[in-house]
């Protein structure tokens, strides 16, 4: 039998007096596609740091391949976009990239830095200090350092930050691109249509729990909205 | 070992961006010796006996820069998070950093070195190259330990203060002995205490590394 | 079962400092000294070393339980190291309150920068350094490591501070205990090891309180958690 | 006559070698709600920070309510928001609120601040660090910070990153309300429908230029995406 | 002046969140002595002459913290480009400024006073309440032009560095005169230069201050 890509029995975390995640059971197989939903604060960037193993449960356990999360091995399989971009501002784009390569053993890093960069259209800023890139310049090249490796399984925290709608599109068919290869995602996003678009599974994080675990080919977006995100269950 | 050198590389690509870097580095070493010197309006015999400790405050404090410079680094854009999810051990990570911390600290004291020849008027006798060992072995204490404890403090709101906090006292040791040592090198007095003491001081610098090495992926991951 | 352990402890305390103060101050002849100053001063020898010779103990302790933290990650070592290292602290202020008031009629200065004094007072800096990064870290698994690693490199510095007698000059007297040759006279050498284990009782008694209360601490933090859930 | 509420003259703005902005002209009268759309790194950013005058030009003119940008009776009336959030970590969401307050010199400062924090329904977390909100949270506090010295004109730069369906509703709805009174708005958006529910007028930036300078109400999204953000052109 | 308060008020909120930034900078503070006394082993003569020197360098170094912290907490979020979208001139963020780095710098020293007096066991007598202007004067004078330096040098790279090599050598005379009068009272003669040279210091704090003042307007803006 295959082992899931990613078990958590009875994961809580909290921050001192606040609670942030509690008691989730999940279990994810590998080469799906989930999208995490939620409201602001639900927890939905916690369980994603937890699961990345950058954040320890406060008690319960989580398991990748069937190991730790901190395991050298399932780290190198790993990637995360988050809002934060993971970049140094005082190296060029190429700079990072070579640091990001080297650290990951990346093989033909030269080529692959530059197909990463060609994919997010960043070929002609190469040469220029991350730190003078426009918001959406940055979190192109934020998605380029992700692939990098050829992950396996990918975290993906509101990864359509500040892009235009041609990055999007671009963004989208990379993404299509990785569930034909087999590669594991988690997407969290609060945009309910591309969810639709991208994902067979989809969670609803509320008041710390899941509140809902479901395929997406059942529903629709605005359904979803008016069931988990309507303003009369705004008063918590 | 090639995590640890991607890291060096880094470091040492971001530090010395411009020339600049190194031009604004001497200038400092400079001014931390003007400001001692004027500070402390002496007789010259005193100046000479509180030579080598002026020398080894002026380490230690240009070393402080280096090190509360090594993980600020890594605070903007969330690059200490990164830090923690790549697939490195953090031995690894501790070498690059130790590395890129203890080159810094040395191209200052390369820099700082020649100004206290000059505003001291020693002479350059053959014995001076014993300083050499000297400075390599306390340098190496103050980072072994000093980088480990800077990505200790990078974690709290006083990131400074706390590196200071933590660091000196346990660093004592090292730097008393680095500036016996220097002392003896100076005044030209080389007794039979000078090997032993330096040993101590190497053998010293071993457990803390080998300490750190060991300790550092408790640190990086949360 | 514990509540009897601890009473019984404290009764037993409460005989062995009472035993141990009438040893100090009534039975055991008073040293040869050229005033009387100095014959009281000398007294402190049996609040001072032992108080020494736990902060010892207690930082051996907090790198014990924090070596046995990294490897298990388990709560309680965490909470012992802490209370520990609360504990050696509090012991060795002691160390740095008792010497100079003892140093006065002796040296006729309150301190000077021996290399005893100085490294007393480092390790005492190391493990306030210590308690201060724990205030700055919210809790949780991140605080409980670092604090492990401070622990443990502190340590290094216990023999630094043990060995200084030997390595430098100092004013500070020579091993007496160590050295073996019989400088502690008969009546002396047993009122200062029932004074060492009348310390050593306390250490064990406070280590015992203070653990329990951080145990208790946590179990409140934990209730008022379940109350906002519900 | 009336004067308009922003003019700017043949303003040019560079970096060293890269250009951002090129001979922009640029009239908007007062109570215009402007879409400002563009491609990544097109200079929308840019010019928000020109007309907010934090950014001087490298050459043009800037004109607020005919004068300076840099006035301070010009600063008073201007509200910012923009991916950074201008809000300390360190402070809870009050004290940073308090701050702004004392700084805008609000009147009746308490209940201002509970008002806007009411509005972006963060009361409940209202003594809590900054440090230790959600991305989504800290948004909303962002907006609540700028509305709460009334401000007659709002740079909003993609002012919906990271908030929740609930939290968009509530800013389009503020915005709207904005409107009503009369402000005037610049806002810059990738989400093309919401700039269309919003704004009567659009300009799309392109190389540094403004290529387009439209009402709303003549397009539909589609067809803007269609013209300006299909991949064909993206080659530059 | 409102606008002053407020940005003094969020400051110290921020810098004494807890008591614990308090208890670190004295503890901080006795470290700076411990360090010093250790690295020069020399005899108390030679102390005492270089005492007024020590004293300075030590405040020197508390408010150099101040200092890079002073802005360094204005980067965070974009709080820099904040300040310049406030309806505020640049006067009353400079004055802002400038009261919290004091107010720190001054709570600095007058928790290395006293274990400096206790360190070198000086005699308190009504003489050393001349201290007091001495030290608020030269005090002063290095945080009027310390506050508007650590505003340019926070655009840069090396920040830390950057204000060192601004700072110091436009503040040395400041620093040298404090010295010297520090000495004076210490060492018990009051010679008839004292109060001329108190106003001197004095009348380059006033200067500075008013020129900082006056140009702060120019560094917010972009
Ligand atoms: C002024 C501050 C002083 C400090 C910080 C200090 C510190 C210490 C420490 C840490 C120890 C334990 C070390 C060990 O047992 O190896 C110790 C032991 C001792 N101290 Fe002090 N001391 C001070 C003053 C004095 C004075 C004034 C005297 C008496 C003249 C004194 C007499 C002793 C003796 C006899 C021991 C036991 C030594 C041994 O058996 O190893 N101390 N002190
Ligand atoms: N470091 C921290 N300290 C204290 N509380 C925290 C911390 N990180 C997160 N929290 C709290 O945990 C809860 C969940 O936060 P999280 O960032 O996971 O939300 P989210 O679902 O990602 O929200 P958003 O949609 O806004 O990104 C929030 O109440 C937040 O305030
Ligand atoms: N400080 C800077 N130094 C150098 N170049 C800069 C700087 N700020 C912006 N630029 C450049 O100016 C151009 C316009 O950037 P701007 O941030 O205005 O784009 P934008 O339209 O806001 O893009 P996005 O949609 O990604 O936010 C980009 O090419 C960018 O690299
Ligand atoms: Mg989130
Ligand atoms: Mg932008």
């Amino acid at each position: 039998m295959l082992l899931p890509a990613l078990e958590l029995t009875k994961v809580s975390k909290d921050f001192g007096r606040i609670i942030a995640l509690r008691n989730i059971d999940l279990t994810i197989q590998s080469g799906e596609f989930v999208s995490i939903l939620g409201r602001n604060g639900a927890g939905k960037t916690t369980l994603l740091n937890i699961i990345s193993g950058v954040s320890k449960p406060s008690s319960g356990l989580v398991e990748l391949y069937g190991g730790d999360p901190a395991d050298t091995e399932n780290k190198s399989k790993l990637a995360v976009i988050s809002h934060e971009v993971f970049l140094y501002n005082n190296l060029t784009a190429t700079e990072n990239l070579e640091y990001y390569a080297s650290i990951y053993g990346v093989k033909d890093a030269e080529q692959r830095i530059k197909d990463v960069l060609q994919s997010v259209e960043l070929m002609h800023r190469r040469f220029d200090l991350v730190g003078t890139f426009s918001r959406g310049m940055t979190q192109r090249l934020t998605i380029a350092r992700a692939l990098l490796h050829e992950p396996s399984l990918l975290l993906l925290d509101e990864p359509f930050t500040g892009l235009d709608q041609l990055a999007i599109g671009i963004l989208i068919s990379l993404l299509r691109k990785q569930k034909e290869l087999g590669r594991t995602i988690l997407l969290t996003t609060h945009d309910l249509h591309t969810a639709k678009e991208l994902s067979q599974r989809y969670l609803i994080l509320e008041k710390h729990r899941i509140l809902h675990d479901g395929l997406m080919a059942d529903t629709n977006p605005d359904e979803i909205r008016q069931k988990y995100f309507s303003s009369d269950r705004s008063g918590e | 070992m090639r995590a640890a050198l991607s890291i060096l590389k880094k470091d040492l690509r971001m530090e010395f961006r411009s020339k600049d870097s190194i031009l604004s580095m001497w200038i400092f070493s400079l001014l931390i010796f003007v400001i001692f010197n004027f500070t402390f309006e002496v007789s010259r015999l005193v100046m000479l006996e509180i030579a080598p400790g002026l020398l080894w405050v002026a380490f230690i404090f240009s070393g402080m820069f280096g090190l509360n410079h090594a993980f600020a680094v890594e605070k903007e854009n969330g690059n200490l998070r990164s830090m923690a999810l790549m697939p490195v051990d953090g031995g690894q990570v501790y070498l690059g950093k130790f590395m890129s911390v203890t080159l810094i600290m040395l191209l200052f004291e390369s820099l700082i070195f020649p100004i206290f020849i000059i505003f001291y008027d020693l002479q350059l006798s053959f014995q001076m190259f014993l300083l050499i060992p000297v400075i390599l072995a306390g340098t190496i204490g103050f980072t072994s330990l000093g980088t480990i404890l800077s990505a200790v403090a990078v974690h709290t709101r006083d990131q400074q203060i706390l590196l200071s906090l933590l660091l000196w006292p346990l660093v004592s040791p090292i730097i008393i002995w680095s500036v016996n040592l220097t002392g003896m090198v100076i005044g030209g007095d080389i007794t039979q205490g000078f090997y032993p003491l330096l040993t101590r001081v190497i053998a010293f610098d071993v457990i803390f590394f080998a300490v750190s090495f060991m300790l550092f992926e408790f640190i990086l991951e949360d | 079962m514990r509540a009897l352990t601890d009473k019984i402890l404290l009764i037993v305390l409460l005989f062995a400092f009472m035993t141990s103060i009438f040893l100090i101050f009534n039975w055991v002849p008073p040293i040869k000294a050229s005033n009387l100053s100095e014959q009281v001063a000398q007294k402190i020898f049996y609040f001072h070393v032992p108080s020494a010779w736990l902060g010892f103990l207690a930082f051996f302790i907090v790198f014990v339980a924090s070596v046995a933290y990294l490897w298990k990650r388990k709560r309680q070592y965490e909470l012992i190291a802490v209370a520990s290292a609360e504990i050696g602290v509090l012991f060795i202020s002691l160390v740095l309150i008792t010497g100079p008031i003892w140093a006065k009629p002796v040296w006729g200065i309150w301190w000077t920068w021996d290399a005893r004094l100085t490294s007393s007072l480092i390790l005492w800096l190391i493990y306030i350094a210590y308690l201060m990064l724990r205030r700055y870290l919210p809790d949780g698994s991140k605080r409980a490591n670092l604090s492990a690693v401070v622990g443990i490199i502190g340590f290094i510095d216990v023999p630094i501070v043990y060995y200084s007698i030997r390595w430098w000059e100092t004013q500070h007297p020579k091993a007496v205990m160590a050295s073996g040759d019989g400088s502690l006279a008969g009546p002396m050498f047993f009122t200062f090891m029932f004074s060492l284990a009348t310390f050593t009782l306390l250490y064990v008694y406070f280590l015992r309180k203070r653990y329990q209360l951080l145990v208790l601490e946590d179990t409140v933090n934990k209730q008022f958690k379940e109350m906002e859930i519900l």
